[in-house]
């Protein structure tokens, strides 16, 4: 019991948690479940857009495409390694996502058919990340707040670049405006639903929030988000598909209509456009990887055994 | 400038199909080391691609995308080992050795070009090339002395790229044009051997005794695989012509 | 005839996009009767493809050629199945098995169009895929009950293609519009089940519980391969628009 | 001694040999090298053709194709079982194949590029085979001349096919004709070389002339090969890339140049441009697919064994 109130009371005094430190195991099983979650939304996140770098239309934008996903690989390393300090191995981790176990954003279950959804994924669905995340650099935990701190820098630089898509589109032939504003109407209404279900639908919520693993209600994130980008929409000229969607003056925030949470539901059980696809391309590049690792571990092994040997 | 520009292109396509074959690997690597690292050699020779394409166009008028995206293949000067597919990671590995060792070699000898430009851009490259080398060795030797079956693809892998070995050292008219500028490729067969076999003897691989290719990639010859490269490479930019990205 | 039109269209589409993919067989089946068969099914799959494209090209006074090459992805009515890369003989076969009953059914309740042409497309046709959906049942069979890695395969391609399944039988509004002349997708579900089901019963092999994708091929929603296969498919023919081959 | 007595009396008569007839060794050697050569080169001399399917340029130039690659694996079957009829298997043929044991027609180690080389295969390299096989029609040793018989027929179907596709070519536009002439260029001399080294450097032909395995010197029909496709040339209006062709009064046959025998003996020796891609990608299509072939037996084994025990 005084364990738990040491915990409490560095919660309270908004310290970080190391990994030395005592923690309640709910604690630690919510944060393995956030953390390796949020590993694997990196990893999956990397196919949408690495489907497009053999085919990024200029060389610089290939150029950028191919350093943002390899940003989005590191990302992924820092997080598992974050997550190891929890206890469990990086292979643990993956085996949940390859079994189904484990789940990753569920925006990676929409396609990115078109060139102009670099742009969009850029610029809603990493600038809802973003939103996401901030707060997370002061997550209670210490990995995971530090671990954050180096990738919000970097997401912000991908959604900058993201815009920039976006905005050469707009500024292009009508073709490509046409590319941009087709994207847009796809990933607006799943770039809101990132933020989670309404409050009121959101059970765990309460409790992350108390253990300072979150810091804002999915309602307020979104509503943040919301207010932030549309802004940017008219200054990029293209249209956000909600009809409903206006300034309250009252509310000092952008009004916007309801979201269909249920097609939000049937993704996440696994009937969006890409979830079979995505788990498919994952599990295909670790098997056919298999044979890799076995060599190197086996390599090591023998590197290791050979130097015990000469000592 | 004319001449010059020539050389550059080679050496520019080069680069640029090679890039384009290590960015298909991006999110397919065995795990996610590979991811970072064939990314980040992926990347340092997508960025040797646009230094040299664009010092080459500049000699015409044009811009790297120009040169990238609408040139045919038959107008590609690329030796033909940078197209050659991934096939699995034991034979990009393998050709990531012979790659990466020429360029060391080639870049190291172009640090002396008269023609300053070419110097600076090799300046640059020898650095990066040099880690792609470390990385590249790390493999060949860890996969050949790894498993059975690791083994057996480096074996496989390396005798599936060496046939493209000699083209690298073959005369190349647009080297031979500006010889104070260029480096003569016959000259760089010593320097890579050195590299090259020494690693092989560590990782007890045999010189492969495949014959070698015709080759002709200077000249515009290229294996069929540069077609289906080229047609996902310039696709969209092409459904686009004029258009600004 | 532009609502029969675009109904033929969708059909043809479906086609033409497992023509292609067939097509990359050739030359690299398991061994020489494949290359046969599969080359045999991929020619009468791109017949039919040509025949429902001619038609509904007829209604504006565009080629099959037109249709083919010169539409953008997201003008494609494909359903997603159709456009899934090969995988290994066994996720191909799993496609065929799916796909050949499809067409079956289809085929032989198009018969009865009130559109005498593609009442006659479908008569021919129907004999065809009859051939069709006997080479993937004694190859499903075959390779469930061969080895333990062809039964293992078998499994993981059955699984990576049945979450297309459910698309095949979903609402197509260019069916809807025009009743008299489609088939309704809705209908075949139960006929497709009745040759299907029995032939994993004797494969031994569980119906797959993986959930459907949202699909949308019809509307032009496609899966990320389709443009790498139209990249390759339309690269020739955009180079030389207006030509005649 | 009677024994070849009857041997050599049945080729004396033009008669044929039939696999139940008695045959000198070297004969049975001979053939079984000619012939599996020959199911060697169907198989491939699919891959140049095979490599185009996917981007051929309108629909019927693709089932056209499809067709033609089709047949060449059904002239590969027949080829094959003909051969069994001499004492080999398929499976011994193919491994020698893959091991670089058995040859295969060279031409096959020539890029095919561009798609005017379909055109080019089709009418000189196709063009060039049945000028070769004909006369195999008539080839001592029955299998093999039955087979000939009936892939002579398929092959100048081919032919003319090829000859359609560049009369199109050079009926098009002016990027299709110099893609026609660039790609006649490169086939010209390659297919005038699919006769073989000149008579006075091929030792094996007396042998297989007075079998009757072979019916006409390779100078010979090289020669009635140039004397068929110059007028061709003409009336598509391609040049042949040889400023010593001309007509020969006095011979009443075209004269042409010296051919490079030097490069058709660096090439067969291996250093062709495709020697080395040809092969990789048969013995891939082969191991990537021996999982398919032994769960296929062991499926016939079981269903073998389990019909005996219902018998």
């Amino acid at each position: 019991a005084s364990k738990l109130a040491a915990f409490d009371a560095l919660i309270a005094e908004n310290q970080r948690i190391e990994p030395s430190d005592w923690m309640p195991e709910a604690y630690r099983k919510t944060l393995v479940r956030q953390m390796s979650q949020h590993a694997h939304s990196e990893i999956i996140g990397m196919q949408p857009e690495g489907n497009w770098i053999t085919r990024a239309p200029s060389l610089k934008r290939k150029a950028i495409l191919m350093a943002k996903v390899q940003d989005e690989a590191g990302h992924g390393l820092y997080l598992y390694s974050a997550t190891e300090t929890l206890g469990i191995t990086r292979d643990e981790m993956l085996d949940q996502l390859h079994t189904g176990k484990a789940k990753y954003s569920s925006i990676f279950n929409y396609l990115a058919p078109s060139w102009a959804d670099m742009g969009s994924i850029g610029w809603l669905v990493d600038g809802a990340a973003i939103a996401n995340q901030v707060p997370l650099c002061r997550a209670s935990y210490g990995p995971y707040g530090r671990a954050m701190v180096r990738i919000c820098k970097e997401e912000s630089f991908h959604q900058r670049q993201g815009f920039e898509i976006l905005l050469a589109l707009m500024n292009g032939t009508e073709a490509q405006q046409r590319m941009a504003q087709e994207s847009v109407d796809r990933w607006y209404a799943p770039a809101l639903m990132m933020f989670g279900p309404p409050d009121a639908e959101s059970p765990n919520s309460q409790q992350s929030m108390a253990w300072k693993i979150k810091r804002f209600s999915n309602d307020d994130l979104r509503q943040r988000f919301v207010d932030m980008i549309v802004p940017q929409a008219e200054f990029l000229g293209v249209t956000l598909p909600d009809p409903d969607l206006r300034w309250n003056e009252d509310r000092g925030h952008y009004d916007f209509g309801e979201l269909d949470w249920d097609e939000f539901y049937a993704v996440l059980r696994g009937s969006g456009q890409a979830n079979a696809l995505r788990l498919a391309k994952r599990r295909a590049a670790h098997d056919e990887g298999a044979w890799v690792r076995e060599a190197a571990r086996a390599y090591a092994e023998r590197a290791a055994s050979s130097e015990r040997l000469a000592s | 400038p004319d001449a010059v520009a020539r050389y550059a292109l080679g050496l520019g396509d080069d680069a640029l199909i090679l890039a384009q074959r290590l960015g298909e690997w991006i999110a397919n690597a065995p795990e996610l080391e590979e991811d970072v690292a064939l990314g980040n050699i992926g990347l340092d020779t997508l960025g040797h691609a646009r230094s040299l394409l664009t010092y080459a166009g500049s000699a015409w008028g044009k811009t790297e995308d120009d040169l990238a995206y609408f040139r045919d293949e038959a107008d590609f000067r690329c030796r033909q080992i940078f197209e050659q597919p991934n096939g699995d990671f034991a034979q990009t590995i393998a050709r990531q050795l012979i790659v990466s060792a020429y360029f060391t070699v080639l870049y190291r000898g172009l640090v002396d070009s008269a023609d300053g430009t070419l110097a600076a851009i090799a300046a640059k490259a020898a650095k990066e090339v040099d880690y792609h080398l470390d990385h590249s060795e790390i493999w060949s030797v860890r996969l050949a002395l790894g498993t059975e079956e690791s083994r057996r693809r480096t074996v496989a892998g390396l005798e599936a790229i060496w046939p493209f070995v000699d083209e690298l050292f073959a005369d190349d008219p647009a080297a031979d044009a500006v010889p104070a500028v260029a480096v003569r490729p016959g000259t760089l067969r010593e320097p890579f051997d050195a590299i090259v076999l020494p690693v092989l003897a560590r990782a007890e691989l045999a010189v492969p005794t495949t014959p070698a290719v015709a080759g002709g990639g200077r000249l515009g010859v290229h294996s069929e695989a540069l077609g289906h490269l080229l047609a996902e490479m310039q696709v969209l930019a092409r459904q686009h012509p004029g258009a600004v990205w």
